[in-house]
């Protein structure tokens, strides 16, 4: 063998279901019950009427820096929705859409972009990991759980969802490496987005796709179209079930696009164009979902309108939950709970200290 | 001379050691199109292009170990970690490279290269991004550690780090980035590296502090004053590390009574060593014991309770009154 | 009971403790075929099987995430970081996760997990293969630090560490690692963490100090009862963090002298909070100024120069006579 | 494209050139003249014969614990001897067989070993870094040089050396990365020795091969024979010119094997079979350019014993060397150089105390 080239094993693909225009593949269309496809709808809808309604009590100091998710609700939704309960949602901090459907309230997304740790306590019963603000570190988290999950004879899969530009740190090729090794039920979803706030993707990595970087794991890589819900529900289903059945993890690419800031303190017109937003929004997935739908008689016009006044209900219902629950918040000494399972003498101390004070 | 913020007047450094110097190189996360979260590199795209003004991909030990491979070559990069609860990611650059090429090496090659980070509390941000850990570095010998305290200073220590032979980690103290205005000659000015200064000069009592605390401390300075009288000598120290002891344990000969302050958790934070020196160097002098008012040993809450975290007036004010009644 | 090494010991305690508790994962670099490069693990993997003892690929910051993601599942992994030197690659990790799941979960999760890792010098190791960091984790509320003076409390420590519910760092100090044997019986024995302990009784003179540099100290200790029949106290840390400082500030309240030794660079070094602790609770009772005998404040020599970097009982004895002449 | 395959764009191969039995492939031969190979034929036997000797001093405790190159001199040698004088090097804590490629003496190589600081300094003028021990952090450095000298308009080429373990940290994935982004004139040589320490390839990674590696990057990855000095330099001298005329990294996997100890402190008889280190010897690169080199006339027996004396005197009269600089070297107080360019206050005090006790 002098010079040859070299193949590879694990499939490496490309997929879509659903066009913009609502015509779907006949053969890949998944068979979804008009109830699932209904809760897709509505969540998805939720999420970018609530990131609607952040963006604006930010700028009327009602709440403080939050990422929102729009753009992104299918990539987040279709991939969560192949989960089931049993199963592990390990998000980073954009999963506002995922966390939705995973059956996080919404005042507690509020209370954390209030500033209340209380925020990111995950409800009892969900196995939910909290937001992960460093980039990628929740990688080596989530294969963790799922080496444990394995270990106990569990058939839970966990799900981990991080940006392009997480695919640059370390975390997440130390990550992914060791579930190739161990074959740990975990589903590498990788929300590419096109941007790390100013960054573009072309200055993140030289590699042609992001599903690329399977191929030095030794896994499956599977580039979807991110605003494709049911191309994204499709692919994660696959993915999901084969780490449900000992075959190990895929990394998904989720081709997506963040139509709004990256946070609040974040001022896209400095590093993107106008027009290439335009474009995107031109594949917003929601009305594709939605025409998708009302072709197929799952929803009427009317649905959608009451939907909408629905969801803004509980938008303004959530905002006063979580308001009433801010008052009751208020008492700083709480920021000494937490630390350790028992307080120590020397932060007793602190803690006896601090409360005196701030009450005389 | 123009009045600049703390943000714009290290922007100005910058501008004028890359005109002055083709070695100098900024490179990290977003500092180019957007020039930096905090607006610290703006405009340095535009003057200096791409090859000078590097955004790199999204990984921090990275960052911090191709900067050293530039100095190592006779390039002096700037690098940028967005924020100091970041910088964790690279400690095995720092620690175990930048901080000992020169020594490794035999001082065949060396690391002049500047970390910028803004650390500190009190801008209402999110989890990681109000962190104060000066102990993680100032306990490295061969690294360098130094905190601005306003815009003037800002700026001459920034061109004293750049032209530093050896690497500096340069904290900025991001609460006062546009807290406050200062004049700032548009003529080069330095600041030597590894020397404290007198803010406030007093007789009764010496308060040390640095960075964003040197104005609360101030602060707590005066109201002593006109409440009860006390004259409080303020020494803000601006380098963390190689520290200077010299000027604070000459203080403390005269007044005898000492308060520390910073944003740092108090358990084996930055004060200990100072509390180290002047029980070396003073202990003959001192005539109560030293008062720490620091961050509380507890992870930097989010904001809404933050404010409850961080040293304020008040608090610096007791620990004064504790130490003078002592 | 049988005469062991600390190695044998801190092995007889996973040993025992994987046996009781199925939750307990053993995983790192070369833990499992050989045993350790230390051969603490010895033995583990063909007791327990290649799903508890794992040979992880080559990646520090990986084995603490991973073991963080296992603690938050419910299991209990004890990793090990093949020399202290590396575990800076996991900084993140430990700083930014392991120590703050609980509070960021608001107790929902926890991280009961062990960080063993091997430090100190003395062994003739190649760079990075000696150093002393306590500072860099003492300072991080969320985390526990522990480190075994010898055998019996290595093994006793080794199983309130596995037992603890927060993630602790156990610092292994692998000067002592086989330099002798101890009575570790075969029972089952725990010491509690966040406590110290007196290890010589005297009057003279409080001596501190932990792991390896205990057995110098004592050593110093004899010397001075010999030569000049002082008789130091000498208490042995045991925990870092949480500081126990009641049992030393209350030795000092009697003796009013003070040595502590560590092995660590002394700038910014852990000695730093027990002079501030002592400052703060003992300030009164002390006669003269605190000696430090410590690592000097250089990048640990390679090994042929190692042995002047340590502190040793020549040092300690010095420093003792200078606090008691003060 | 409902479902598509996704290809791969930059070359991803497998070459050697030299077989076992000295039989050569004629299209890929390089054509180098005698007295290159008799250079890379002598420096592989003074690596080798080097190593040896160090195991017995180690033994006899005249060095410290060190790490042999025994195996993998082809590797070292083939790939460093496509550099420049010009060009930069940068080892891990194995290249001693490139390092005396490279001009380091065998005396400098001892003081190491024997525990002196000196032993790192790397010659006046030798573009080398020092020994880099932290597994795989080297990488980032050899980048931000190669940056640094395309910077400069140089042509300038750095070459970095690391190991099969050292492709899971982290600093690799990042490092790489990085250089396909703004292709940087580096070339990334993994000497594939099959272990790290105790640890086999395959618990390592699930790549199927480290060369696959290369298409998370973009960039080419190839995989050579490592015990086969012409197919190393071969495709290392393809390597160079690629980054030399400003077309960016390759990564090349070298596969070769550890013969020997991973270092003096290791005990291989705990995981590996004594059968497979047979194995590989039957694939000796020294051997085996031996053979090729006698075959074409290069060398004659006679001469490969004269070399084999004069190699060995070499060696003797290095620890002579070397032993007489120990004696100079003896002054602990060294220990303050170096630390900052200038000493600061209370380090010179701590020199000061110092100095006085070891005088006293
Ligand atoms: C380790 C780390 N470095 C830097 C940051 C600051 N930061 C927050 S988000 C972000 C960009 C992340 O981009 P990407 O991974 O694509 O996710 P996206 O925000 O686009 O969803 C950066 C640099 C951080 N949070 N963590
Ligand atoms: C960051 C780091 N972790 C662990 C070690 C300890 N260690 C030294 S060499 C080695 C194995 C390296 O294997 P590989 O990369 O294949 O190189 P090889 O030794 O086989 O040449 C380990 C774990 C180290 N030196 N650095
Ligand atoms: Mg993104
Ligand atoms: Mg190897």
């Amino acid at each position: 063998m002098p010079r040859r080239e070299l193949k590879i094993a694990p499939r490496l693909e490309d997929l879509s279901v659903l066009e913009q225009g609502g015509q779907v593949d006949d053969d890949l269309e998944p068979q979804l019950d008009d109830d699932l496809l209904r809760r897709l709808h509505r969540t998805m809808l939720l999420s970018r009427r609530f990131d609607e309604r952040l963006l604006r009590w930010q700028r009327q100091g009602r709440i403080g820096t939050f990422a929102p998710a729009m753009g992104q609700e299918a990539s987040q939704i279709g991939a969560a929705a192949a989960l089931r309960d049993s199963d592990w949602m390990v998000p980073s901090y954009r999963e506002s859409a995922a966390a939705l459907w995973r059956g996080t309230p919404l005042w507690g997304l509020i209370l954390y972009d209030a500033g209340y740790n209380e925020g990111a306590e995950v409800p009892e019963g969900q196995k939910d990991l909290p937001i992960c603000v460093p980039v990628a570190s929740q990688i080596p988290h989530a294969v963790g759980l799922a080496y444990a999950a394995k270990y106990r004879g569990t058939d839970e899969v966990v799900m981990v969802f991080f940006g392009d530009g997480a695919t640059s740190e370390g975390d997440f090729h130390e990550a992914v490496n060791l579930a190739g090794v161990y074959r740990a039920p975990v589903v590498f979803v990788c929300q590419n987005n096109q941007w790390a706030i100013s960054t573009p993707l072309e200055k993140q990595t030289a590699a042609e796709t992001l599903a690329h970087k399977a191929v030095a794991y030794g896994i499956p890589g599977v580039r979807v179209d991110g605003n494709d819900v049911l191309g994204v529900y499709l692919a994660a289903s696959e993915a999901v079930e084969q780490a449900r059945a000992g075959d190990g993890p895929t990394l998904l690419e989720c081709v997506t696009y963040r139509l709004s800031v990256h946070t609040t303190a974040d001022d896209p017109s400095k590093y993107r164009e106008e027009e290439d937003v335009e474009d995107w929004e031109e594949h917003d997935p929601i009305p594709r979902l939605r025409r998708y739908l009302l072709d197929r008689g799952t929803l009427s016009e009317d649905d959608v309108e009451r939907l909408e006044q629905e969801v803004d209900d509980d938008i303004e219902g959530a905002w006063d939950e979580a308001e009433g629950r801010m008052q009751q918040l208020g008492d700083p000494v709480d920021m000494f709970d937490h630390v350790y399972a028992e307080m120590p003498p020397y932060l007793a101390e602190q803690r006896e200290a601090f409360a005196q004070q701030h009450e005389g | 001379m123009a009045e600049r913020t703390m943000a714009e007047a290290i922007n100005l450094a910058l501008h004028q050691e890359m005109e002055g110097d083709d070695r100098v190189i900024v490179l990290g996360e977003d500092v180019g199109a957007t020039g930096g979260v905090f607006r610290v590199t703006e405009g340095l795209l535009d003057k200096f292009g791409e090859q000078r003004v590097i955004d790199t991909p999204l990984a921090e030990a990275l960052i911090v170990g191709s900067s050293l491979g530039m100095a190592i070559y006779g390039l002096r990069p700037v690098c940028e970690i967005q924020f100091s609860g970041f910088l964790y990611f690279a400690m095995h650059h720092i620690e175990s490279h930048a901080a000992r090429i020169r020594w490794r090496s035999r001082g065949r090659y060396s690391a002049p290269m500047v970390i910028r980070t803004p650390y500190g509390g009190g801008v209402h941000a999110l989890e990681h991004h109000s962190e104060s850990k000066e102990a993680f570095h100032a306990h490295s010998p061969g690294l360098k550690m130094v905190i601005p305290s306003g815009p003037r200073n800002a700026r001459a220590l920034m061109l004293s780090a750049i032209r530093d032979p050896d690497p500096v980690i340069f904290y900025e103290p991001k609460l006062i980035y546009r807290a406050f205005r200062e004049e700032v000659p548009d003529d080069e000015e330095t600041l030597p590296i590894g020397q404290s200064q007198v803010a406030r000069e007093g007789d009764d009592l010496t308060m040390i502090c640095w960075g964003a605390m040197l104005h609360r401390t101030l602060e707590a300075a005066e109201a002593l004053a006109e409440s009860d009288g006390v004259q409080a000598e303020v020494i803000d120290l601006l380098t963390i590390s190689p520290l200077d002891d010299s000027i604070f344990t000459e203080s403390v000969r005269k007044t005898g009574r000492v308060v520390i302050v910073h944003e740092a958790q108090r358990s084996f934070g930055p004060a200990g060593e100072i509390m180290a020196r002047l029980n070396e160097k003073s202990f003959w002098y001192l005539e109560a014991p030293i008062q720490r008012v620091t961050g509380y040993d507890v992870i930097v809450p989010y904001f809404a309770r933050e404010r409850a975290y961080l040293p304020d007036a008040d608090r610096i004010v007791k620990a004064a009154t504790t130490a003078l009644e002592s």
